[in-house]
């Protein structure tokens, strides 16, 4: 009875195994081929938690793509992208990222949208020898280099880091606004809320400005009255909210309809038509956060963006759509120049970009993966672009 | 050592068997690296499932909150090997976070094993919840950012160990007197303790022995998966488990093993359709459920099936 | 003193009165019948006896060789870890478990292993399940159930489900066995058959019996003493031919004439 | 003491909200003992509903919220009618394993249908607000607060004073008893849940309107909050859904406004735990012990 039982978890667990491999006999071809297509591997956030900011991104992706072949593609070849959902779950990033190199024979691969699920894939990136590449994983520690400080070679990302954004909204409320006081009402369900509001709180700290408050929400809350009447009745200078448009909109809102009337502090995770819907332009007045581009940047390649997403989707670009169009165009590029559809000479091609010119900013790729480009702080009038303050970084 | 019988020990061979099979499959590469991730979440998956099957479908205690207990073992596991790194670390490391959920488990069971039915399930519910707001705000687990490079001192060889002796151990269990005695209170709760069964002290055991290997899984899937944060262990990861143990059927551990197999594969191959394979995965959950309630195998083992042809065989 | 002496035993649901200050007392190997008509109380006193409800106020005790135990208030479980074990009248087999497991968890509070034994196979696991299956074949040997052993409870005959309940409540070696309405449906063939059944268990395993039934016929025939209940109140109590010809108890089963009474098959 | 009032307007019209969805999940427990985990996806579709009402036909509030309430009315028929209606006779845990997947199937077509962005209301309802001194109290609460509790008196009423009211009481009681006295047990139920999915869908409207921001998972983490303000009220009770809420809503804007507001949700399941185990039935439930 036993020896059936366990002949049977036996054979359930080959069959099992063999019906998945049976799927995938098709031989991954990394790359070189007959030259004609080069498949980019999209591992992002499409259902789940964070499915907004991973459809976001992908749309980004795909207009770079779409505009890219239509162009004629990278050095003749026409990019296929292998696009996979990973449910906004890490482990199922992980598999999502295996799939792709070792199934799917991408050259590299994009994505996730998120800090913990783009963690997730770095270890398969590293063992397979394949770039990953994602626009807005933004963790300080454990993404571009491990724990002990070293390179991940194949790791990269696009966007600043946490500690870039969370100092530079501390030093901008502290000497733009010669703020003394901050509430910081964080979003405590994502890492890139807690990542900003460490590095804000130390760096106000640090130029003598004193946090009164710290409070936390979760992620898809909707009502923020509770938690906006307690800090009603201290007294403070700023709000800084490291979040995401969709609760930010609603805490701004909410925040003027109480009488709050604070100057409002955020980071490139405000950068959103949505955040205008929810609040209203008329809650949106002294509203600050720090961004990649301004809309007022009369770049051409910020105008035809904005103008080329709006022909397509009807609504302004968000963060997440530049960063991801971005993503696209900065892939495509190092392939161009790598002049090759080799995973390691991908990789090298990244690293050695120079003066890339992208919607989000021109930038260099630094020695630590990380873009070294500058951020501009936004301010916003009755829920538009007013004024823009270049930021450097160090 | 009556333990060591013919029947058992053709079983150990077996169970060796395909643990070589797969082995050498793995090594020869055709399981890919892609292949031993699905075969890593189904190990994990199965230990879970059957875990919550000695709470929920042989106990009769319905639990909604699996993932609280996974993600106490995946914590104290995750922390344990980040600071020692090796072998002995990880096994010390699921050993701690497997006790330490069963005795979350034991803390969380004797209240409220009270319940019965839908508030119960509510209350584990809830449970598995506060847990995760606690994981979500303590300074030691990184709170939303949660515990990256954690090394992976798990594989394949391990995965099956854990595996194997969670199925053995829990099928040990249920066929002792102990486990008759949690099956009693699943058929009925009076009779079973007119009986003299002490039901709140079986509740609590079954409870703990299922937050024990839960532990246990979580560890493996800290160990495996490098990267752990409070929002893999909300809810939805206590439904996916709750949802292996229906669709094989409560009370049928190999129901359980081949349930999370076939949703495993399935995941897998809907992985492609990317827009809708949440929808398909909802209406295959609806269709199942419609057209075959009580699971694919019932309250019955896989085995049952051949003894009872054998029977009928037998009379004619 | 007496095996059972329960006195003074109260319980009230919120304002409902159901046993009302009844006393009464079982000797070692009597066999006592308790009567009376429907919702008179009956199964709520086999429910203060067996743990399922708490007393209000009064005592239950438990003389095993002068070692007396309060019964009133304790659980289920240690009410029959103390020797009593008893039948339902709306059968609670396990239905879904062979008569051999139902037999078999009756037996547990008597196994001799503990949990580790059990996970890991230890000699002395092997050792008691032996035991088990020989202790319960030997009961089910005695209620001729043992060709049925690997049937599921559900699929027994009704009067064969009733035996096994008996069979299981035997499985907690009791030394006082409460039956609640065995006879509850069954037709008189089946009846006769009961009434052997119980002088057997008795005089084998040197039993006390406390009997409730609502129809008097077999209460009777086989029982030494008996007590009558109405409105939660011990309204007599005595040998048969007293009770019988009670007044309180003829009117309380509404003037109808006794030895018709227990003519009639519910 | 101005915050405090603040605070508990803030708690009420959030409670009020919780209330309303705990009406339906109440009212379709009391009925036929399931946890219907699709109740707060209804809630989402309504709140679309009304979006596309106000935003694609232009209508006005009412009209949207009688077209949203109407819709999910229909859609609860529906739900019940494919997803619960042949499982009446089989295991609670299928049936709850269904309500799942009925959850997860409504979550994820409206999200392959308008995407996972949030979307904004367009402003049907005035939003000024005034002072009671130093307390700021938006219309929009009082709008919310006000359809709540006239619609728990509808309820009310419609229950305790209608034909079919008595027959959900009676099939609620005994079902097998009210199909022998005549009652027509599947009709009850439908109804049942076109009301409960009725009110769910209004509540959706409602929040669309008051916090401007609707999106397709938006009903996981209310439909939960509300099935335990129904259980910590009593389930079964119209009025212990409506004290269920309110208490939620209050408890959680305290524990955010004066404890410490990243312990909210915990704090509030905790709540839940020590209720159920004091008072397993709820504040308004009546325990029920198993007859032996």
């Amino acid at each position: 009875m036993k020896k059936l039982l366990s002949l049977l978890i036996a054979s359930t667990l080959i069959i099992g195994s063999l019906t998945a491999c049976s799927g995938g006999q098709d031989k991954p071809s990394t790359g070189n081929g007959d030259a004609k297509e080069v498949k980019i591997g999209i591992n992002y956030e499409l259902t789940g938690d964070v499915a907004s900011y991973g459809n976001a991104s992908v749309d980004g992706i795909l207009m770079a793509f779409d505009e890219i072949n239509a162009a004629g593609g990278i050095n003749g070849m026409q990019i296929v992208p292998v696009k996979i959902d990973n449910k906004s779950d890490s482990a199922e990033a992980t598999s999502v990222a295996t799939r792709l190199m070792t199934q799917e024979g991408v050259v590299a691969s994009l994505g996730p949208a998120t800090s913990g699920n783009f963690m997730a894939t770095i270890p398969v990136a590293m063992g397979s020898k394949i770039p990953v590449i994602s626009a807005s994983a933004t963790a300080d520690k454990g993404v571009t280099t491990d724990d002990k400080g070293n390179v991940n070679d194949f790791v990269f990302r696009l966007c600043f880091n946490d500690s870039f954004q969370g100092v530079t909204m501390a030093n901008f409320a502290s000497g733009n606004l010669s703020a003394k006081k901050a509430v910081i009402i964080k979003d405590n369900s994502s890492d890139y809320g807690k990542g900003l509001a460490e590095n804000f709180r130390a760096t106000f700290e640090a130029a003598g400005g004193t946090i009164v408050a710290e409070e936390g929400y979760v992620g898809k809350d909707k009502d923020f009255n509770a938690i906006l009447t307690k800090i009603k009745g201290q007294e403070f200078d700023v709000i800084f909210i490291p979040g995401y448009y969709q609760e930010a909109g609603l805490i701004i809102k909410q925040a003027r309809d109480l009488g709050i009337k604070a100057p409002v502090l955020g980071a490139d995770g405000f950068d959103s038509p949505v955040l205008l819907e929810l609040a209203g332009p008329e809650a949106l007045n002294d509203v600050y956060f720090s961004n990649h581009y301004s809309s007022l940047d009369q770049d051409p390649k910020v105008q035809d963006f904005i103008a080329a997403y709006k022909a397509k989707n009807n609504v302004d670009p968000n963060a997440f759509n530049a960063l991801g169009y971005d993503l696209g165009q900065y892939i495509a590029d190092a392939i161009k120049r790598a002049n090759s559809t080799d995973p390691v000479a991908i990789k090298d091609a990244l690293a050695d970009t120079k003066g890339f010119a992208g919607v989000t900013g021109t930038f260099d790729m630094g020695e630590d993966h990380n873009p070294i480009k500058s951020a501009v702080v936004i301010g916003l009038e009755n829920g538009v672009q007013k004024t823009s303050v270049k930021v450097d970084p160090k | 050592m009556r333990v060591l019988s013919k029947k058992n020990i053709i079983t150990l061979l077996l169970i060796v068997a395909v643990f070589a099979v797969v082995q050498v499959l793995i090594s020869v590469k055709i399981i890919n690296s892609f292949y031993e991730i699905t075969l890593a979440t189904i190990c994990i998956n199965i230990i879970l499932a059957v875990s919550l099957n000695l709470v929920t479908g042989f106990t009769g205690q319905f639990s909604l909150g699996h993932a609280g207990f996974m993600s106490i073992g995946a914590y104290v596991c995750a922390l344990i090997s980040m600071n020692t790194d090796s072998t002995l670390g990880f096994i010390f490391g699921i050993l701690a976070g497997a006790v330490a959920a069963a005795i979350v488990g034991v803390i969380i069971g004797i209240p409220t094993l009270r319940l019965k039915g839908d508030y119960l399930a509510i209350a584990t519910l809830g449970m598995a919840e506060i847990i995760r707001v606690l994981f979500l705000n303590m300074e030691i687990t990184n709170g939303a950012a949660g515990l990256s490079g954690i090394p992976r001192n798990t594989n394949w060889t391990w995965l099956f160990i854990f595996l194997m002796a969670t199925i053995i151990l829990i099928n040990n269990f249920i066929r002792s007197s102990h486990g008759r005695a949690c099956i009693s209170i699943r058929e009925d709760e009076i009779a079973a303790e007119s009986m003299g069964v002490n039901t709140t002290k079986y509740k609590v055991m079954a409870f703990a022995l299922g937050a024990f290997f839960a532990g246990i899984a979580g560890g493996l899937y800290a160990s495996y998966f490098y990267f752990i944060k409070p929002n893999v262990f909300g809810f939805m990861k206590s439904v996916d488990v709750l949802v292996i143990v229906v669709l094989g059927g409560l009370g049928s551990i190999s129901g359980s093993v081949i349930a999370a197999i076939l949703l495993a594969v399935l995941t897998t191959f809907l992985q492609q359709f990317t827009e809708i394979r949440m929808i398909i995965y909802a209406l295959l959950l609806v269709a199942i459920m419609l057209f075959r309630p009580q699971g694919l195998l019932g309250t019955k083992e896989i085995t049952d099936m051949f003894k009872s042809n054998k029977n009928t065989e037998k009379i004619e | 003193m007496p095996l059972l002496s329960v006195e003074r035993l109260t319980k009230s649901f919120g304002g409902l009165t159901a046993v009302s200050n009844v006393n009464m007392y079982i000797d070692k190997g009597e066999l006592i019948g308790l009567i009376g008509p429907n919702g008179a109380g009956k199964t709520t006193l086999f429910n203060l006896l067996t743990g399922v409800y708490t007393p209000t106020t009064g005592s239950i005790k438990l003389d095993l060789n002068g070692n007396i135990k309060e019964l009133g208030g304790i659980k289920p479980y240690d009410v029959t870890a103390s020797g009593l074990a008893r039948t339902f009248q709306n059968i609670r087999l396990f239905k879904d478990l062979t008569v051999l497991d139902n037999i078999r968890i009756a037996m547990h509070k008597n196994i001799g292993y503990k949990m580790p034994s059990a996970l890991f196979r230890s000699n002395k696991f092997y050792e008691e399940e032996d035991r088990l299956k020989i202790e319960a074949e030997k009961l089910m040997d005695i209620f001729s159930l043992t060709h049925k052993k690997n049937e599921l409870a559900k699929n027994l005959p009704y009067g064969e489900q009733r035996h096994l309940e008996i069979v299981r409540a035997m499985a907690t070696k009791p030394v006082l066995l409460l039956l609640d309405e065995p006879a509850a449906g069954m037709n008189p063939n089946e009846t006769a058959e009961l009434t052997k059944t119980i002088a057997k268990i008795r005089k084998e395993f040197d039993l006390t019996v406390l009997l409730i039934e609502h129809d008097m016929s077999l209460v009777m025939k086989i029982c030494e003493r008996i007590y009558v209940l109405n409105y939660g109140m011990m309204i007599a109590s005595g040998l048969p031919q007293e009770v019988r010809s009670n007044k309180k108890v003829i009117e309380s089963y509404l003037g109808e004439d006794l030895s018709d009474a227990s003519n009639k098959k519910s | 003491m101005e915050q405090f009032l603040q605070q508990m307007v803030n708690g009420i019209s959030l409670g009020s909200i919780y209330a309303l969805i705990a009406l339906g999940y109440t009212m379709v427990y009391g009925i036929i003992k399931l946890i219907n985990f699709a109740h707060g996806d209804v809630y989402m579709i309504g709140a679309y509903i009304g979006f596309a009402a106000t935003t694609f036909a232009k209508l006005g509030f009412f009209p949207a919220l009688i077209i949203a309430m109407l819709a999910s009315a229909a859609l609860g028929i529906l739900i019940e009618k494919v997803a619960y209606k042949p499982l009446r006779n089989s295991t609670k845990i299928a049936v709850l394993i269904t309500a799942i997947g009925m959850s997860f199937l409504l979550e994820y077509v409206m999200m392959f249908f308008v995407g996972a962005e949030v979307r904004s209301y367009p402003k049907v309802l005035s939003d000024a607000s005034f002072n009671l001194g130093n307390v700021v109290i938006n219309m929009q609460q009082i709008y919310i607060v006000v359809t709540a509790i006239v619609l728990m008196i509808i309820l009310q009423y419609i229950i305790n004073k209608t034909k079919i009211g008595k027959a959900m009481r009676a099939v609620s009681a005994d079902k097998d008893a009210a199909q022998l006295m005549g009652i027509q047990v599947d009709t009850t139920i439908s109804f049942t849940f076109a009301i409960g999915s009725a009110l769910a869908g209004a509540g959706g409207v409602l929040v669309g309107i008051y916090y401007n921001s609707i999106d397709p998972l938006m009903g996981m983490m209310p439909g939960l909050k509300a099935f335990v303000a129904a259980v910590f009220g009593g389930i079964g009770s119209i009025p212990g859904a409506m004290i269920g809420g309110l208490s939620i809503g209050i408890m959680e804007t305290l524990v955010s406004g004066y404890g410490n507001s990243m312990y909210r949700d915990a704090f509030v399941f905790a709540i839940l735990i020590v209720i159920l185990i004091i008072k397993p039935a709820g504040i308004l439930g009546k325990n029920t012990k198993e007859k032996v």
